[in-house]
Parts: C-alpha cells; sequence; structure tokens
C-alpha cells in the first residue's frame, strides 16, 4: 500500500517545502515568483558538486547537496534581493518572474546542464527524507510565527511605514525573508532533481512557479501548516479523482479547477483557515511582577528635540519653512494650526520619515539628514502615532502592541529553535509589557481583537498603546482624538499628562482646542508652513493672530472670543490641579487596574 | 411635523457575531436636521451605512418617503435622493476637484453642469482649484469637497457622517455654516457628530446612542440640559 | 527597415493581448489570469465557426466579440465579485482567475480536442505589399492599426467617458464608489466584459497572423503580456502599447545581433531593468504615500 | 494545543493513506492465476484478461499527441481482442504532462498489476517514470520517446519509436542527393528534448554530408511568430531550411517562410510527420521534406486498413504517434504470444526477441539496445499527400 503511493507521498512533502518558500516571503507581505529559478540554480549547480561516494568517507553525498543547494539558494536570493528588494507588490513579482524565466533560459542554454535534454540525477531522496526536510522546514516556520522576528515580518506584511516607525529595519527584514525563501527554494530544488533522477530547466518554468504559489495560498499564509494542507489538497486531488474512477481526461481539470475556485471563495484564509485557532495567540498578563526593568528615561528637562530652521519643500512648494522647535523631556508641546499648515510634515521630520530640505536637527543625538532612518530614531527612543490610523489590522490588539515592543524585546527565534526556557520568559515579558499597556489606555477587555475591527476611537488609543510600548521618550501623537467625543478627550488629555509625569516628551497635533489648552505646557501654532505663534496656552488662545488664522474670527468673534477666554480659564484651573498631582508623583489613569508605564518608584495610589 | 421622510424600525446590525446595532428605531421628519450622537463605537455609522445600502442590517425595515427600502442596493438609494457624506471624506485623490463633482452627479445626467455650477458658486476654492488631483486639497477643502460632491447629487435627505473629524476650529465653523445652509433650503440632514455639542446646538431632533441602542432621545435643546447626557457625551464645562 | 517592421509587428500582437489585459489589471487592479483562457477561447471558438458553419471571417469576428464579453462577465461574477471586500482579495482573485481559466481551458479541450487548429487558408484575404523594401502582410497592417486605434479609444474612455470615471473610481476606492451612487458590479462587469472581448478578438487575429491555435497559446503570449504592462506602466494604455512594440523590437534586435537562443533573455532583461530604473514603468505615475 | 493540530493532521493524512489503500486492487498481477495460457504464436489461450497500461500526457501541453496515442491504443485493443486467444485489457491513465503526475501514475499503474506499461509522451517525463518501472521490474514500451538515453535507463526499457539518429541521416542524404544542397540554414526549439536531439542528429548528418551550415538559429516550443527569424534565415541565401520543431511550430513556420517569400525546400524532422502539416499549411507545404519513421502513403496493408478503421472510428487522419502507438500493441502481442505469458518476465523475454515483426510501421525489431530498428522514409509533400522521396 506504501509502495503504491510513496512517490505520493514523498511529492506532498517536496511540493509542500516549495509551498514553504512561497510562505516565507507572503508571511512578510512580498509576492516572489523568482523561487523556481533558485531552485533550479541549486539543482543543477549541485550536481558539479555532489560526490559519488560520500566525502571524507562519512558525510552522505545528498548532505553536501542539500548543504551545498541551500548555499546557492540563499546566495542567488541575496543578490537578487540587493536590487529588487526596494520594489513592492505586483513589481516585485514581476522582476523576480523576469528573474525565474531569466534563469531558465540561461540554463537552457549552458552545455553543462545538457540544455533541453536535461541531467540525470542519482536518486538519492525517498519518502523519509522528504519528510525529515518537511518537518524540519515546518519546525522553523512554526518557531518562527512566535517570535520576535515573526511579528516583525506579520507588522512590515500589515503595514511597512508602521513597522518602520516602530524600529523594524523594513529593509533588512523584508531581505531576510527573501534569503530564507531561498534557502528554502534551494533546499527544495535539490530534493526534487535527486528524488525524481532527472531534472531539465524547463521543469521550473512561470507554470511551476504559478502552481507553487497557488499551493502557499490555497493551503493559507496564516498558519503554518498551510503549506502543508495545499500541498495534499492538490496532490492528493488528482489521485483521488483516479480512484473514483472518474476517466482521465478533460473532466478531471475541470473536477480541479471548480475546487479550487470553491476553495479559494469560500475560505478566506485558505485550508488553514479551517482549523479552529485560539481567540488570540497570547492573553493578556496583568501581573506588574513580571515586567522586566526599563532603563530609566531622559531626565525631566533635558533637551531631546532640537530644530533648527528646520524647512521642507516639495518641488517648489515650502510645505515647512524655517521653523524652530525644541522639545523636552516631560513636557508637552502642542502643535495646532490650520489644516494643510505644515503640522503633519513637521513631525514627519522629527519623526525621520521625511528628510529636511533645510535647516539643521538633533533627535534624541541624531542628526536629522537625508539619511536619517526613521527606524533608527525609533530604535533611539522615538514613537508616534498617525493622523491616518496604522495599524496592524489582522492583528490582535495585544499582537499589536507587542510589536510596537519590538525595541525593547528580545530576539527570540534562536530561543524558541532550541525551547530554550529564556524564550518562554522573554515572551512572557513581551506580553506583560503590552498587556501593560493595552490596559493602561483601557483596552484590556480588548487585547484579542483584531484591530482593524476596532471603533475608531479604539483604533486610536490601540495606536497609543503601540506606540507606547517601546518605552519612547518622545512620543509624536497625530491627532489622537480625532473621533472622540468631549469625554473621550477628556480621558485621552489625562493619560497624555500621566505621561508627562512619567518623564516622556510628547508632542501632539490635534484640532481638539479645549483639549489641547488643557493638556499642553506649551503650544506652537503653524500656518502656511511658518510659526505665527507660540508660547503658553493661555497666549495662545488670546493672541489675535492665532484667532484670525486659526480659531475662526469671521463671523462670531464674541463667540470664539468667549470660548477661549473660557478654555484660558479651564486651563489655568487643570494648570493648578496638574502641578498638585506632579508633586504626588504619577497617576493612575484610567481603570482601578491601570499601571504607570514602566514605572521604576513605587507608586501612590489613589 | 410633516410626515417623517425617513423612518427605521426595530434595525439590527451584526458584523460576524458582534451586533453592533440592536432594535434601533427613529424617524426624521421631512425638513428637519437630526443628529444621532453617542460614543465610540455605539453604532452610528452602522445606522447610517444601512440606511444608504452600504451594508445589510439582519433585522428591521428602513422606509424613504414611505418605501421599503431595507434591501435596495446603494446606487439605486442615491438614484432616489438619499445621499451620504461618508465619515473619512473619502475622496478621490487621484481624480481631480472636476471629477469628484462630476461623479457625485453620476445619475444626474442633465441637470449635473447646472448643478456643479451652482456648487463652484458657493464654495469658489473648489472653483479655483477645480483641475487639481483632489488629494492635494488640503482637508478643510477635502471636507468641502466631499459636501459639494453630495449636493449635485440633488439628495432630499443628506446622511453626514462625522463631518467635522479633524478640522480646524475655523473650518469647523464653515462646515457647520453649510449644513445649516443646507437645511435651509429645504433639504433634510441627517447628522452623526463627536462634537454632540455643537451638533446639538445646529439640531432639530436628537438620539444618543450607547453600545448599539437609542438610549435618550428628544429635541436637541432639551438634551442639552439634560444632565445625563452632559455627563457621558459633552463633558463638564 | 524589415527588422524595423518585423519588431512593430509582433509588438502590436503584444499590444493587443496586454491593452485588454491592462483594463482588469491595470485599471481595477485586479490581475486576471483567466485572460489567456479567454483569448485562447476566442481563437478555438472563431475557428469553429469560421471552418464548420463556414461563415464570414468578418461575422466571426463579432461573434468572438459577444462570446469573449460574456466570458468576462462570468469571470467577474464567479471569480472576482464575490471577493469584494476581503483583505487578501488580490492574492484569492490571482488564484480563482487561474482556477477560472482552467476550467475554460479543460472545458475548451472537451469541445475541440487538444489538437493544433487554424483557420481555413482562405478565411482571410491574403494580401502582401512592399513598404520600404520589406513585405508585409495586410493582416500584420490591420493588426498594428486595431492595436493603436484600440489604444486610443480606451484612452479615450478611460480618461473621460462616464464609464472610465467609474472604472477609476472604483480602482481606487470601491467603498467610495458605493457611496457615490455607483453601480460598482455592474461597472466591473462592464470593465471585464471590454477587457475580455478584446482579449478573445485579440485571439482570433493572433491565429490568423500565425496560423494555429492550440490550448496552450494563451499562455505563451501571457506572460510577455505581462512583461509589456509592467514595462508600459501600471494603468496606462498608450503604455502598453509601446511597451509592447519595445518588446517585440528589442526581440526582432535580439535575435538579428545577438542570437536567437538569447532572444527571451533580452526580452526578459530588459523588463528586469526597467523595473529596477523605474519600477512605475514607462508611462505610469509614482504612487506617493500618505502618512 | 499546536501539538493536537500536528497529530491531527498526521492521524488525517494516516486515515487518508487508510483509505486509498483499501480501495486498490488485489496487487500484483505477475502472481494471479491464469496470466500464463498454453501454446504459442497465434495458438497461444490465456485465460484472463492481460493488463496492459499506458500513461499519456491527455491534458497539458502535449495533450494532443496523447490523445492521438490514446485512441490508437483503444482501436489497436479492440482489433487485437478480435483475434482470439489472448484479450488485453486497457488502463489509459493521464499525466497532464507534468513528470511529478507522471511519477504518481507510474506508481499506481505498476501496484495495480500491470503487464506492461506504455508511453509516457514526453522523452523527459520518461527519464523521470521509467527508473520506477525498472526498479519495480516491469516492462515499459516507449511508443513515441525519441530522445537520446532512455533504454539505457535499464533492461526493462523499450521503445518501437526510431529515434532521430536513425531517420535523420536518411532525410539530409536523401534530400542532398536530390535536392543539390550546400549550403543550408538550421532552425530548432532550444527548450525541448526531441527537437533538440533532432537538432544535434542534423548537425551531425548535415556535416557528414559536407553541407554548410550557414546559421543556426533557435526558438521557443511555445512560439508561433517565427517571421524575425525567417527574415534572418532569408538573408543568409541558403539552400534549405532544416528544421527540428514540433507540429505546433511546423505549420506556422511553413506558412510564413512562403508568405515572406522563401522558396527553398524545408526539410524537417520527425515533428513534422503529420497531416495537419498539409491540412494546416496547405499548398505552403508543398515540397516540405520530412524524414519519417512512418509515412501514411505506404502500401502495406497493414497500414492501409490501420488509416481506415482508424479514420472511420475518430473522424480524423492519423499521424506518426497513432501509428508508432498501434504498432507498440502489435509488438507487445507479439511478445506475449511468444512466451504466451502475461507475466512480467515472460513479455520483457519477448520485447527482447522482437525481430521483424509486422506492424503498421513496417517490419519492426528491437535491437541489442532495445531500440527500434525499421526502415525509415524520407517523404515529401506532393499534390497536398506524403509521397515518398525519389
Amino acid at each position: 500500500m506504501l509502495v503504491e503511493y510513496s512517490s505520493l507521498i514523498t511529492l506532498i512533502a517536496l511540493t509542500a517545502i516549495l509551498a514553504f518558500s512561497f510562505y516565507a516571503v507572503l508571511i512578510a507581505g512580498q509576492l516572489s515568483l523568482a523561487q523556481l529559478g533558485l531552485a533550479s540554480l541549486a539543482a543543477f549547480t549541485s550536481s558539479l558538486v555532489v560526490p559519488d561516494e560520500p566525502l571524507f568517507g562519512f558525510i552522505p553525498p545528498l548532505a553536501v547537496g542539500i548543504v551545498f543547494g541551500m548555499c546557492v539558494g540563499i546566495l542567488a536570493a541575496f543578490i537578487l534581493g540587493l536590487p529588487v528588494i526596494r520594489l513592492r507588490g505586483v513589481f516585485l513579482a514581476i522582476a523576480t518572474l523576469a528573474f525565474g524565466e531569466m534563469v531558465r533560459i540561461f540554463l537552457i542554454n549552458q552545455t553543462w546542464t545538457n540544455g533541453a535534454q536535461g541531467l540525470g540525477f542519482p536518486k538519492l531522496v525517498g519518502i523519509e527524507v522528504a519528510w525529515i526536510a518537511l518537518i524540519v522546514v515546518a519546525y522553523w516556520f512554526w518557531r518562527l510565527s512566535g517570535s520576535r522576528m515573526g511579528r516583525a515580518f506579520a507588522a512590515i506584511r500589515e503595514d511597512e511605514l508602521a513597522a518602520t516607525t516602530m524600529g523594524i529595519n523594513v529593509a533588512r527584514y523584508r531581505m531576510a525573508s527573501f534569503v530564507i525563501a531561498g534557502a528554502v527554494a534551494g533546499l527544495y530544488g535539490v530534493l526534487l532533481a535527486y528524488f525524481s533522477r532527472f531534472a531539465d530547466p524547463n521543469e521550473f518554468s512561470f507554470t511551476a512557479a504559478v502552481d507553487g504559489l497557488v499551493t502557499a495560498v490555497v493551503g493559507g499564509v496564516t498558519l503554518f501548516v498551510g503549506p502543508l494542507l495545499g500541498s495534499v489538497f492538490l496532490s492528493v486531488l488528482p489521485e483521488l479523482q483516479r480512484l473514483l474512477g472518474i476517466n482521465a481526461g478533460w473532466i478531471r481539470p475541470t473536477i480541479s479547477g471548480v475546487l479550487l475556485l470553491v476553495v479559494i471563495l469560500f475560505l478566506p484564509g485558505g485550508l488553514s483557515g479551517l482549523i479552529p485557532r485560539r481567540k488570540s495567540a497570547k492573553r493578556l498578563v496583568a501581573n506588574p511582577a513580571l515586567r522586566p526593568d526599563l532603563p530609566a528615561l531622559p531626565a525631566p528637562g533635558t533637551e531631546l528635540v532640537s530644530l533648527q530652521g528646520i524647512g521642507k519643500s516639495y518641488g517648489g512648494v515650502h510645505a515647512v519653512r524655517s521653523v524652530d522647535l525644541s522639545v523636552q523631556a516631560g513636557e508637552v508641546l502642542g502643535l495646532i494650526g490650520p489644516n494643510g499648515a505644515g503640522k503633519t510634515t513637521l513631525v514627519n521630520m522629527v519623526t525621520g520619515l521625511t528628510p529636511p530640505s533645510t535647516g539643521t536637527g538633533v533627535v534624541l543625538g541624531a542628526a536629522l539628514t537625508a539619511g536619517t532612518k526613521a527606524h533608527r530614531l525609533a530604535q533611539s527612543g522615538v514613537a508616534r502615532t498617525f493622523q491616518q490610523i496604522k495599524l496592524f489590522n489582522r492583528l490582535s490588539a495585544l499582537e499589536n502592541v507587542l510589536v510596537g515592543g519590538y525595541r525593547i524585546t528580545h530576539d527570540t527565534l534562536l530561543r524558541r529553535l532550541l525551547f530554550l526556557p529564556s524564550a518562554r520568559r522573554f515572551e512572557r515579558e513581551a506580553v506583560a509589557m503590552a498587556s501593560a499597556q493595552l490596559i493602561r489606555v483601557g483596552l484590556g477587555d480588548k487585547a484579542a481583537n483584531a484591530a482593524g475591527d476596532l471603533s475608531y476611537g479604539d483604533q486610536r488609543r490601540l495606536e497609543i498603546a503601540r506606540a507606547l510600548a517601546s518605552h519612547p521618550s518622545l512620543l509624536v501623537l497625530d491627532e489622537p482624538a480625532a473621533g472622540m467625543n468631549h469625554v473621550e478627550a477628556g480621558r485621552l488629555s489625562e493619560l497624555i499628562r500621566s505621561l508627562a509625569a512619567d518623564g516622556i516628551a510628547v508632542l501632539v497635533i490635534e484640532h481638539n482646542v479645549r483639549m489641547m489648552l488643557a493638556t499642553c505646557d506649551r503650544i506652537m501654532v503653524l500656518n502656511f508652513g511658518e510659526v505665527i505663534a507660540s508660547g503658553k496656552p493661555a497666549d495662545i488662545a488670546r493672541d489675535p493672530k492665532v484667532l484670525e488664522a486659526y480659531l475662526g474670527s469671521a463671523g462670531n468673534d464674541a463667540d470664539v472670543e468667549a470660548a477661549s477666554v473660557l478654555a484660558a480659564e479651564n486651563l489655568a484651573e487643570v494648570a493648578v490641579e496638574l502641578a498638585r498631582e506632579h508633586e504626588q508623583g504619577p497617576d493612575a489613569v484610567i481603570g482601578d487596574d491601570a499601571e504607570p508605564n514602566g514605572a521604576a518608584e513605587p507608586e501612590d495610589k489613589r | 411635523m410633516s410626515d417623517p421622510i425617513l423612518s427605521v424600525e426595530g434595525l439590527q446590525v451584526n458584523y460576524g457575531r458582534v451586533e453592533a446595532v440592536r432594535n434601533v428605531s427613529f424617524e426624521v421628519a421631512t425638513g428637519a436636521l437630526v443628529t444621532l450622537v453617542g460614543a465610540n463605537g455605539a453604532g452610528k455609522t452602522s445606522i447610517l451605512n444601512a440606511v444608504s445600502g452600504l451594508i445589510r442590517p439582519r433585522h428591521g425595515v428602513i422606509k424613504f418617503k414611505g418605501q421599503d427600502i431595507t434591501k435596495w442596493p446603494a446606487h439605486r438609494l442615491v438614484k432616489a435622493g438619499l445621499v451620504q457624506v461618508p465619515e473619512g471624506r473619502e475622496i478621490l485623490g487621484t481624480l481631480t476637484v472636476a471629477e469628484n463633482l462630476s461623479l457625485g452627479g453620476w445619475h444626474r445626467g442633465s441637470t449635473l453642469n447646472a448643478n456643479v455650477a451652482r456648487v463652484y458658486d458657493r464654495f469658489p476654492v473648489l472653483f479655483e482649484r477645480r483641475r487639481l488631483h483632489a488629494g492635494a486639497l488640503s482637508g478643510g477643502e477635502q471636507q468641502m469637497l466631499s459636501i459639494a460632491r453630495a449636493l449635485i447629487a440633488e439628495p432630499e435627505i443628506l446622511l453626514l457622517d462625522e463631518p467635522s473629524m479633524g478640522l480646524a476650529p475655523k473650518i469647523v465653523d464653515e462646515v457647520f455654516s453649510v449644513i445649516e445652509e443646507i437645511r435651509s433650503t429645504g433639504t433634510t440632514v441627517v447628522l452623526v457628530e463627536q462634537n454632540a455639542r455643537r451638533a446639538l446646538a445646529a439640531a432639530d431632533f436628537g438620539y444618543v446612542l450607547e453600545t448599539g441602542e437609542i438610549t435618550h432621545s428628544g429635541p436637541a435643546h432639551e438634551l442639552l440640559a439634560d444632565e445625563k447626557v452632559i455627563e457621558a457625551y459633552l463633558g463638564l464645562d | 527597415m524589415q527588422l524595423f517592421l518585423d519588431g512593430i509587428f509582433l509588438g502590436s500582437i503584444y499590444a493587443l493581448f496586454a491593452i485588454g489585459f491592462t483594463l482588469v489589471f491595470g485599471i481595477l487592479d485586479r490581475l486576471n489570469l483567466a485572460h489567456a483562457s479567454v483569448f485562447t477561447a476566442g481563437a478555438l471558438v472563431g475557428i469553429e465557426v469560421v471552418s464548420r458553419f463556414g461563415i464570414s471571417i468578418w461575422l466571426a469576428i463579432p461573434l468572438v466579440l459577444v462570446l469573449g464579453a460574456l466570458l468576462g462577465v462570468l469571470i467577474e461574477r464567479i471569480a472576482f465579485r464575490p471577493l469584494a471586500g476581503r483583505h487578501d482579495a488580490h492574492f484569492a482573485g490571482l488564484i480563482s482567475s487561474i482556477a477560472f481559466g482552467a476550467i475554460i481551458l479543460s472545458l475548451l479541450q472537451a469541445l475541440f480536442g487538444a489538437d493544433t487548429r487554424r483557420f481555413p487558408a482562405d478565411a482571410f484575404p491574403q494580401a502582401r505589399f512592399e513598404i520600404l523594401g520589406a513585405t508585409v502582410s495586410l493582416l500584420q497592417v490591420i493588426i498594428l492599426v486595431i492595436s493603436v486605434s484600440l489604444m486610443v479609444v480606451l484612452t479615450w474612455l478611460v480618461a473621460k467617458s462616464k464609464l472610465g470615471r467609474g472604472m477609476r473610481t472604483i480602482a481606487e476606492n470601491p467603498h467610495a464608489a458605493a457611496v457615490l451612487g455607483l453601480n460598482v458590479g455592474r461597472i466591473s462587469s462592464t470593465t471585464f466584459a471590454i477587457s475580455s472581448a478584446l482579449g478573445a478578438v485579440a485571439g482570433v487575429l493572433f491565429t490568423l497572423n500565425v496560423n494555429a491555435a492550440q490550448l496552450g497559446i494563451g499562455h505563451a503570449v501571457e506572460l510577455k503580456a505581462l512583461a509589456v504592462i509592467v514595462v508600459g506602466g501600471m494603468g496606462s494604455l498608450p503604455g502598453a502599447l509601446v511597451g509592447g512594440l519595445i518588446l517585440g523590437l528589442s526581440e526582432v534586435l535580439a535575435v538579428n545581433y545577438i542570437g536567437s537562443s538569447w532572444r527571451d533573455m533580452v526580452a526578459f532583461g530588459l523588463l528586469f531593468l526597467i523595473l529596477i530604473l523605474r519600477p512605475q514603468g514607462l508611462f505610469g505615475a509614482r504612487k506617493t504615500r500618505e502618512v | 494545543m499546536r501539538k493536537k493540530l500536528f497529530s491531527a493532521a498526521v492521524c488525517g493524512s494516516a486515515l487518508l493513506l487508510a483509505i486509498t489503500g483499501c480501495s486498490t486492487t488485489s496487487g500484483n498481477g505477475t502472481k494471479d492465476d491464469g496470466a500464463t495460457g498454453s501454446g504459442t504464436g497465434a495458438d497461444c489461450v490465456i485465460k484472463s484478461a492481460v493488463p496492459i497500461s499506458a500513461a499519456f500526457s491527455l491534458t497539458g501541453a502535449a495533450a494532443q499527441y496523447g490523445a492521438s496515442q490514446k485512441n490508437a491504443l483503444e482501436l489497436a485493443v479492440e482489433d487485437l481482442n478480435k483475434v482470439g486467444g489472448v484479450t488485453y485489457e486497457l488502463t489509459v491513465e493521464d499525466d497532464a504532462t507534468d513528470p511529478k503526475q507522471a511519477i504518481q501514475v507510474f506508481d499506481t499503474l505498476i501496484a495495480s498489476g500491470a503487464a506492461v506499461i506504455i508511453g509516457p509522451t514526453l522523452s523527459n517525463t520518461a527519464k523521470q517514470t521509467n527508473p520506477i518501472a525498472q526498479d519495480a521490474k516491469v516492462p515499459v514500451l516507449g511508443v513515441s520517446n525519441t530522445a537520446a538515453g532512455i533504454t539505457e535507463i535499464g533492461d526493462y526499457i523499450f521503445r518501437d519509436s526510431l529515434t532521430e539518429d536513425a531517420v535523420i541521416p536518411q532525410t539530409i542524404k536523401a534530400a542532398v542527393e536530390t535536392l543539390d544542397v550546400k549550403k543550408v540554414v538550421v532552425m530548432y526549439s532550444n527548450d525541448d528534448a526531441f527537437t533538440e536531439s533532432g537538432y544535434q542528429a542534423f548537425a551531425a548528418a548535415l556535416k557528414d554530408e559536407g553541407v554548410d551550415i550557414a546559421d543556426t538559429l533557435t526558438f521557443s516550443k511555445a512560439d508561433t511568430d517565427f517571421r524575425a527569424l525567417l527574415n534572418k534565415a532569408k538573408k543568409s541565401d541558403a539552400d534549405a531550411i532544416v528544421v527540428s520543431g514540433l507540429i505546433d511550430a511546423a505549420v506556422p513556420l511553413v506558412t510564413q517562410a512562403r508568405e515572406i517569400g522563401i522558396d527553398t525546400p524545408i526539410i524537417g524532422g520527425n515533428g513534422f510527420n503529420s497531416p495537419a502539416l498539409i491540412k494546416g499549411a496547405g499548398k505552403a507545404a508543398e515540397g516540405v521534406i520530412v524524414g519519417a519513421a512512418w509515412n501514411s502513403a505506404s502500401d502495406n496493408e497493414q497500414n492501409v486498413k490501420f488509416i481506415e478503421d482508424y479514420t472511420a472510428k475518430f473522424d480524423a487522419a492519423p499521424d506518426q504517434f497513432s501509428a508508432q502507438a498501434y504498432a507498440g500493441l502489435q509488438i507487445i502481442d507479439h511478445a506475449v504470444r511468444a512466451e504466451c505469458s502475461a507475466e512480467r518476465e515472460a513479455i520483457k523475454a519477448g520485447l527482447g526477441d522482437i525481430t521483424d515483426v509486422p506492424t503498421v510501421l513496417g517490419d519492426v525489431s528491437l535491437n541489442e539496445n532495445r531500440d527500434a530498428v525499421h526502415d525509415a522514409l524520407v517523404q515529401v509533400v506532393k499534390d497536398g499527400k506524403f509521397a515518398i522521396l525519389e
């Protein structure tokens, strides 16, 4: 019985390995069709080095082939990656497709590959080798999926820009996924050649690449068993039809096509979507004892951001011109101004997303230049939220925050591969820190919900929690109160004050003037890219230029004036109150179980 | 008040197993400005989307001008005069301002040009920028474009979802004055707003939503004075 | 001169396929891999009606056009519409269109067998003439003219017509399109119908030109057409034409000056280089990212 | 949790195997009673039907060849079963033009007790499947594999298809003699094993005959537009164009050559030997010289009947693929009757002794390398028909 299906079972394993090679890039949100080209490079070049006899008398020839093939895959993927890694989506797919075809044509035109006549290989791979290889590969991806590296891939897949601002070096991780995929592709090429005893370059064509992609997608990329499921489904289908006595010929591909269509239309997330998953990969860990000690934040008053004459122009349009800005640890600096005044451009410069055109600046010790990388700044302690919410929508709320903790958590992949106890400990620490942030913003009960399913206001809060998870020295909030009503905005204001009290410097853009007046230590007003006013909230609220440009003096001068006076008075009260709280130490903000951010000193509770 | 132009009865909206809206019923009188206020996730946007045919309700009956429109697709409703200005503006950034406006008049072939001219009159800034890509406009201008685009569809009832979100106070003033103006021309307006104080001040009638259910309703000025409403949504002064 | 014309004609064939393809791919942003099967279906059905029923080619072409449009509607309804709103719509659409294409192909095999088929020798006037010392057939000129005029007509359609505006709106933001009262389903169907109708007719013209059609012809051109679309710039119809011509020319030049074994290497190498140097393609606009 | 999942997956696949295992047939055919009969040759009587299996490409890129092979085998079984004494039971499986699929098909066929396997359609597939049969000691008869190295796989592998080496030298010799060819352009598709080995045979033969090769042009088996290549070939002013290509390429290539004004003779290999050439290329095919293992115009009695029967049954003229498949079963029949046994070893031995067996291809022998030996023909298209080149 086994004999009859030994090839089928072996091929299931091999096809699954190929699908894993696609899986490796898909989990990082990339589509590469070069896998078959890499596989054929590995297969054919391995024929040049694999010895007939065990090497040094004990290394089996296949081991030489596998190691060599994987190295070829890695090397070729790396060299290919250098130019193409910056391409995205379909452009990457087409460029890699072109590469795959170029490899095929190259190999066909070589004499050592015997061209289209193909090359014979000794039979070294059987059912055992194939499945052992598959299990090793699957094990790797299983351990990868819960590691920090796995989370970084998921974050890149969901939103590259947001991932960058978490401190993730997107280019390096994309290359890593590319290279891992190359290694797996090389493994596949060698195994296939030494299983089927023959290979010609045409077997590694575009069609084969599409087959591999179909296998990976049908299986699903949300779970590491996806490629195996896809491979079983697609490999067994023809066999099953044969057993059912369906005549060979056009009927079989028709049925296969219909079934494939049904699977893809009715099973979002592929076959692995059928496997029930736990509500969330991780549960909230609310025990503060599990949280590790974090390095202290800069002392209050330390200058963290210092910009002189910074400006940005887009093809002659000055979005920001010659702005001086200084932010100190422990203060809340507000940035207000009409829509389109350049506020977001300014904070993009501060967070390294946009290089300044003119001026100089230092953020957390790093100079802002054209070469400043956002992930570098994030690594040194800058965190931010976005005006257009950029969450990792398909990840749970907790997972989002876990990615946010990238900067202060350990990479656990190697430890996880070896099942070291420290892997577990590090993971628990990371979850504990993330949980604390989630609870702090009031989303403790929604930890397992997918970020994309949260309401608008909750998404805003989650973004803040994610930013806080990196234990930042400087937090940049871009319209955090948008979509919140007055009561919610009030709570947000309290949260921001408590962050400042912890020693974080907060730079906030917001149109909710009442909230800004109540929250900020200083406010800067931008209009047409220039600072038109700067100073204490009470002064800003009375500044005629600000009234004119921003608060609106057009129709109801009296009303606005009254409102701003009222706001200023409010502020005075709030300020007094806050000053009092400052002296008392940081304050628990939301809910009874909320904890301040990584506070080292014991805290007073109300 | 005259007959309701819009009536919603027993509306329930589900996302998967989550009940976003539970047994919500309300009426909008012809020519009135009605506002739905409530916290985040209370289901305001879900109600609007169900009314404009963008999502299918689980239960409930929606009537527009006496006709049952519960199962009508969005495009049919727009043609019939029920138009939404969506949350987040949803302008088409790669299309020009003029193209965005003409999309508003998808079902208004004959009157399109006249409508566009009228809108340009009302919003001269859009006329100035008619050849620019809409993505190049500032946030306030985009919101005006979004409203103007809806007006070109000749709405009998206009559903506005968070029109003041992310806008400078001065622009918010302008948005509200535009809403007043629209209403003064006889168009019925349903307004969903986070800025509950502002919305209630402008509205005739208000409904307060909490986790998918209507908890308070009444003439807007009464709600503005209601202690509970103040505490939950308006904040203390 | 012959070289140049050969390249142009070869390229116009690629362009013919690519223009229909890019309507859906570049403008609706959906990669419809069943397009190759529609191309094959157009060719085989065209042959069938001409050779079996003795219908003139001029009548057969409109018939094939209608068939293509119907297939397009089916593809949209079955393989794409159910995916609307799913976060993996891109990938899923890729796979579902592959599956749908495979079904079309196996049904074609059931209907017409797997043999290579062709139009009767007299199906199309065999006129040939000389231009500047180069031999040119009437059909080649017609194909070039059709490609260019299709490009012009479709460019106008997409840029100026109401339908085109609808298409672009749906591509950019289907939700906004629905809010604005656009019948998203119908516009998508129409786009697929136009695209597939063009694909089917392209199949007929292609077959007339090379005098052979079998189940695999679609796939042979598909890969090149993908290259053409990307070289020309996603969603750019002039780009599809120019991209096709560039590919055609480069292949012909490669055959003559580098060696025919390396012809496809040159084509794909060129594609690769263009992507590296100018990822948005020759006529594509770089998308700006927003924060 | 994860562990559970994994074990579930393992259990699932085990279950699948169990199901499939249960439903397979009784297993090794060689142990069946009644596989060996009494008598020899025409008198041989074997009680149970002889299980013959074939693996052809019924779908996918090579489907058009597989389809005519399948037709011919069905016809052959019908004809041979009428003779009496020995009956054949034919199973045709589809390898979908995919070597991986073919490997699985071979496994299944071997396990289900095939006495002999015919196929697969393509040479490169054969290189992956035939070792499996060799290991399992199941005889294989290739009926369309022409590439080098097929029968070298082992002593259970035979073929009745002439290699290009056996056909092409004759073709070139005849062409040189009759047409006085001195300089040629060679064209071939370099991504196909069959056509590339054809090219190598052409190149060797041309060298032997002292013919100049002015230019060598390659194309892809998927190509259909050859104008660029042909225009280049035209420039070199050769006496003839020699093409090694499949029938897919033959028709467009020949018609396009005539279209752009190439009037020189075109010489093709086995791939051109198909009625489709004449049907498809029409007038343009006139004068094309084709070396072939089979000629439809041959007046061999068996052949005439085969063509009639095939045309009547399938409403299409047979091509070389079908003729070779038909002849394949004739050869197997001979081998079975020789030892009067349906056992694999007996059939293997019988195939080893095939000498001058009359078939639709003419009198066929299998040599010590288990390759076919029979007369090849050089044909020329004349008045819409293949005729022997004289």
